[in-house]
């Protein structure tokens, strides 16, 4: 129902302990923040869409859909940056550092986004939310977190249902029949999340609820070696950033 | 972009009453009413008017476009709202293990919301940002714990918004946006106080979430400008910059989900009265005249 | 006997509806469709089986427009409907789809209210709307549920606003999703009742179903699919054919078999057709043990 | 034949679940049982029919524990069940209720821990709580999607994983509300087989359903509910009464009709039984003609 989540439960990654691929994607996310973007960002592109293109197998026309969103964000937010404003050259004016730094906001964006892209489209969250209470979450707010995630595709079923009728029904023709179209969407939306609420009280009490929604966590073996090798790449990208600036400086 | 495509009025806000059996509704007479306001999407499932836009632009901050000095600032900013919010929420799933179910319905209901299409200027489509409703039905402080959680699945399933930036789309959109909405509503409300309980909360809802949305954006400005200010004139300039290409085109965003919100919960007053009186959006002793005849009808059936 | 999509508008009547080379897929997966062609008669009842997943829903959502097909093109009364969205709307207000589930369809207060939709949605002004209304829930024997909140209501009862909030854009082809799915066999046969009514007035129906004794004594027509076209033609025909029914994964009707015992008995001539319902094969017995 | 609720627990084995006037009614709605008794054998297939609203949800839910009658008991194996949480829970755990949507009750994304989620319940330890859970995907016949996520099963796929968590908790009685329902008959027959894997290991059933032909192939004892009991017995006998069927709005099933036309064209020997199928009667006529 949601691309980027269909393809983490068919990715060959899925086996490999979530917090492996959270230091490894997470490594290179920090490596393109905080080392200087020239080089880090397209090094940690790389080495992201390499692993991910290849030994994980992200299909890249998933990939590319799912980044559409967020790189249309960097662009356009980005372009405010080739101008300046109220300055001594006018109301508005091209600014000629511009494009330097937005390629550099751009650069590093793209890099971030890349990481947190292929993290999502190889971690299942069914897989990731129930060992957060491993870091410390209250298992409270862990089984609440959960049960949004499943009551979610059930809430947004209805939602594609009860839109498409909508729309058969010619709801959706022009704009004031749109906005009358999801208020009523919306309201029939919030009676039948209440409504769900309460049948799954009826059906988890037959099951035995009375108030936790303790199940069992299929044990993922963390080795500590699989952890050491997966910050490697952010080591060498970190590494080699620096040798390159430094080297730079030399010269 | 046409200069003023349509941009709906007060007069639009009749949609609620078209709904009710139609007065004046022709939906022909709306002057340029019939243009088409959706774009035959030529991906995903391929129906005209799919829920979910994926990969449309939105106004999340995308990952790793702050620096990361400013995106730990806001997460730093953020974060106490959140503990407030999900200290009120496990005090309330531990006081009644019955509130966690509906806890997660109302999760996932705010997700799917911020995830429905609405019309937006130029024959595209945008999101609601659901501050407004959610802050007037499950209060602030709740808003600030389901808003984040929604924000965390809009980063992981949709790729809106990121990790490191979850800080800063938490305050702007989970903790700015439901107070000022919250505010707008309880000052709405106590203003027309006076009026008949239809008219008074239709005209809270509608502040609350045109103003909600409106300020939701213009943090996002801000966040932005202090981020990447003008070489020039600073702050200010950055954030005029900002503000124009995005907070601009959302007014009528915000306009349009006042009163989209207005339409839901007009529909919510009447269909499910006992729900919003729960939740101290209806007073206890009116009710409205639509939930009257409900309540009637009811009887009638009973008996 | 028809054939599937001859597409030949001058020979015949143009078929209700049509599809031509109609190829589907949902994102990711494989195709539900390649190259399928279905015609729709006049003025019918079509009955659309098939298993589950066979393609049912795709096949009915692709007819009224709530689906795009990938490839291959629609026709409305012998006309190719275009691309976009007047010609899509226009499909829409000719081909209303039900869906199987009422409370998807249900979205205001009243039963009136939500009647309305539709017709306000048309730009109809008030009085001409509330007509249609009007005239929508006398055919479906609910007048007196108008000003019902339609959450009281009993599920056949949302069954019956749905079908009105359908029937009240006027279609020429009224197109169900497993209506009589969840209903007593009581509701099975009043709503068919009422469907007949529809049909005698002019409305073409098109029904999807699991039930094969229905679709046998009720349609006239049959759609047989499993991803893709099995047959089309005569209902008495298609569901008589074992090899056919085995490869929808359906089971035989019980009718036929029913009636070839009677005739074996001598309780039934020859020639004539099989008894509709179990009620009628006991009647048939009853008069000879009687 | 099972009288209803005959109470006496030294003549007979115990009821595997039975209620004594059992009174029930929706807040501010006219009560659907008043003083109702039934009586469910050990071992055994109970089908549970009657018109939509006649009560049959009403019915599996009060016998399991999931509303709680105004009036009346309930037994478990003979034995009362006493007010109070804990023997409620007991109930729960011995009478296991599978809701129609199973959407209801599936409350995790990952299908094993959903099914875990009865076993943990029960304070089992991890890895009896594991064996418990493949035990249970093993007898739905289910193992392969235990890494999948629930939201991308199809709806048969989904109710085999509700199943699978309620024979997680090994009740003694497992209560279905129509299982067959949404399924093509390929569906229901290979659900119907999995089903008689438990009954073969010992669990009772029961089953409502708005099939008639269903409950009259397969259950061993059928209840008529159409609020309050109509009759109770052998679904042979009950479902071949046309007037108690007609009292609960049903139609009677096809089988006997087939049958006393099968056994008319000398077909069938006279004492042998009804055919189960179309196909069984078509196999017996084809003998005859081919
Ligand atoms: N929204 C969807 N996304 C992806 N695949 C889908 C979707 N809806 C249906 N499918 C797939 O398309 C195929 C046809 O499904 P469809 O719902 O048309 O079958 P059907 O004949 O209506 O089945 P049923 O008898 O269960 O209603 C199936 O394989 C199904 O899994
Ligand atoms: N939650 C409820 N609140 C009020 N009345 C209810 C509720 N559920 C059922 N009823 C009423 O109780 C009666 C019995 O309903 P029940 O659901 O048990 O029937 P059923 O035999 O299961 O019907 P169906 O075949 O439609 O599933 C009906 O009159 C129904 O309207
Ligand atoms: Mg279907
Ligand atoms: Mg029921």
């Amino acid at each position: 129902m949601l691309a980027i989540d269909a393809a983490a439960y068919a990715s060959p990654w899925r086996r490999v302990h979530p917090a492996v691929k959270g230091v490894f994607f997470g490594g290179l996310l920090v490596c393109a923040l905080a080392l200087p973007t020239w080089p880090a960002a397209p090094l940690v592109a790389a080495v992201a869409l390499t692993a991910a293109l290849g030994p994980a197998r992200v299909s890249p026309r998933a990939f590319a859909r799912a980044a559409w969103g967020p790189l249309l964000f960097i662009l356009t937010g980005s372009l405010t940056l080739l101008v300046t404003v109220g300055g001594p050259q006018g109301a508005i004016a091209f600014d000629p550092d511009g494009p330097a730094r937005a390629a550099e906001i751009i650069g590093r964006a793209a890099a971030a986004v890349c990481c947190q892209l292929l993290f999502a489209l190889t971690t299942p969250l069914a897989d990731l939310l129930p060992r957060l209470t491993r870091i410390g979450l209250p298992a409270a707010l862990v089984e609440t977190v959960a049960l949004i995630y499943r009551m979610l595709f059930v809430t947004l079923d209805s939602a594609h249902r009860i839109q498409t009728a909508q729309a058969g029904r010619l709801g959706y023709s022009h704009r004031r029949a749109w906005v009358r179209s999801v208020g009523a969407l919306g309201a029939a939306l919030f009676v039948r999340s209440y409504d769900r609420a309460q049948r799954m009280q009826r059906g988890l009490e037959c099951r035995g609820y009375t108030g936790e929604l303790t199940v069992l966590v299929d044990e993922l073996s963390l080795r500590p070696a699989a952890v050491s090798a997966a910050a490697l790449p952010s080591v060498l990208v970190a590494a080699a950033t620096v040798s390159y600036m430094f080297l730079g400086a030399g010269l | 972009m046409s200069g003023k495509p349509n941009a709906p009025t007060a007069a639009d806000a009749a949609v609620g009453k078209a709904t009710g059996g139609g007065s004046d509704a022709a939906p022909g007479k709306a002057g340029g009413g019939r243009r088409p306001v959706s774009q035959e999407t030529g991906h995903g499932v391929t129906t005209v008017h799919e829920v979910l836009e994926v990969g449309s632009p939105d106004m999340h901050i995308a990952e790793g476009y702050l620096p990361w000095q400013h995106a730990a600032a806001w997460t730093a900013v953020a974060a106490p709202f959140v503990a407030h919010g999900v200290r009120s929420l496990t005090q309330a799933v531990r006081a009644d293990p019955d509130a966690k179910l509906l806890v997660g319905a109302a999760g996932a209901f705010c997700f799917v919301l911020s995830a429905l299409k609405i019309p937006s200027v130029s024959g595209s489509c945008s999101h609601p940002t659901g501050a407004g409703l959610g802050a007037v039905l499950f209060r602030p402080p709740v808003m600030a714990a389901l808003g984040s959680i929604t924000l965390l699945f809009q980063a992981l399933l949709l790729a809106h918004g990121g990790l490191t930036s979850l800080g800063a789309n938490v305050f702007s959109m989970a903790v700015v946006g439901p107070w000022v909405a919250y505010g707008a509503y309880k000052l709405v409300r106590s203003a027309t106080a006076s009026l008949d309980e239809q008219t008074s909360l239709g005209g809270a809802v509608f502040c609350a979430a045109a103003l909600g949305s409106l300020a939701t954006y213009t943090v996002t400005s801000v966040q932005l400008a202090l981020a990447f200010p003008d070489p020039a004139s600073g702050f200010f300039g950055s954030f005029a910059k900002f503000a124009g290409i995005f907070s601009v085109t959302q007014i009528p965003l915000a306009i349009i989900e006042g009163l989209i919100t207005v339409v839901i919960v007009r529909l919510l007053s009447r269909v499910n009265p006992d729900q919003l009186r729960r939740l101290g959006v209806l007073r206890r002793n009116s009710a409205a005249p639509a939930a009257g005849q409900a309540t009637d009808a009811s009887e009638e059936k009973a008996g | 006997m028809t054939t599937a999509a001859d597409g030949d508008a001058t020979a015949a009547p143009p078929a209700a509806l049509a599809g031509r080379g109609l190829t589907f897929g949902y994102p990711d997966t494989a195709p539900v469709f390649t190259g399928l062609d279905v015609r729709i008669a006049q003025g019918g009842v079509v009955g659309v089986l098939g298993p589950n997943g066979g393609g049912k829903t795709t096949l009915l959502r692709l007819l009224s427009g709530s689906l795009t097909p990938d490839a291959g093109e629609i026709y409305v009364g012998g006309e190719r409907v275009r691309r976009g969205r007047r010609a899509l709307n226009e499909l829409r207000r000719r081909v209303q789809l039900v869906f199987q589930d009422p409370d998807d369809q249900l979205f205001s207060a009243s039963v009136s209210q939500d009647v309305s939709f539709g017709p306000m949605n048309l730009g109809l002004a008030a009085d001409a709307a509330r007509e249609r209304v009007a005239w929508a829930l006398e055919a479906l024997e609910i007048t007196e549920l108008a000003e019902q909140p339609t959450h009281l209501l009993s599920y056949g009862q949302r069954k019956r606003v749905v079908l009105a909030g359908a029937l009240a854009m006027r279609p020429s082809v009224l197109v169900l999703d497993e209506p009589t799915a969840g209903l007593d066999p009581e509701g099975v046969e009043s709503l068919v009742e009422t469907l007949e009514g529809l049909r005698a007035a002019g409305t073409t129906l098109v029904v999807s179903t699991h039930d094969v004794d229905l679709a046998y004594r009720w349609a006239d027509t049959v759609l047989l699919l499993n991803r893709g076209l099995l047959a089309a033609g005569e209902a008495r025909e298609v569901l008589a054919d074992p090899a056919l029914l085995a490869a929808a994964r359906l089971r035989p009707a019980w009718a036929p078999a029913a009636g070839r015992a009677l005739r074996a008995a001598g309780l039934l001539a020859p020639g004539s057709p099989d008894p509709a319902t179990p009620e009628e094969a006991a009647r048939l017995l009853g008069g000879a043990e009687g």
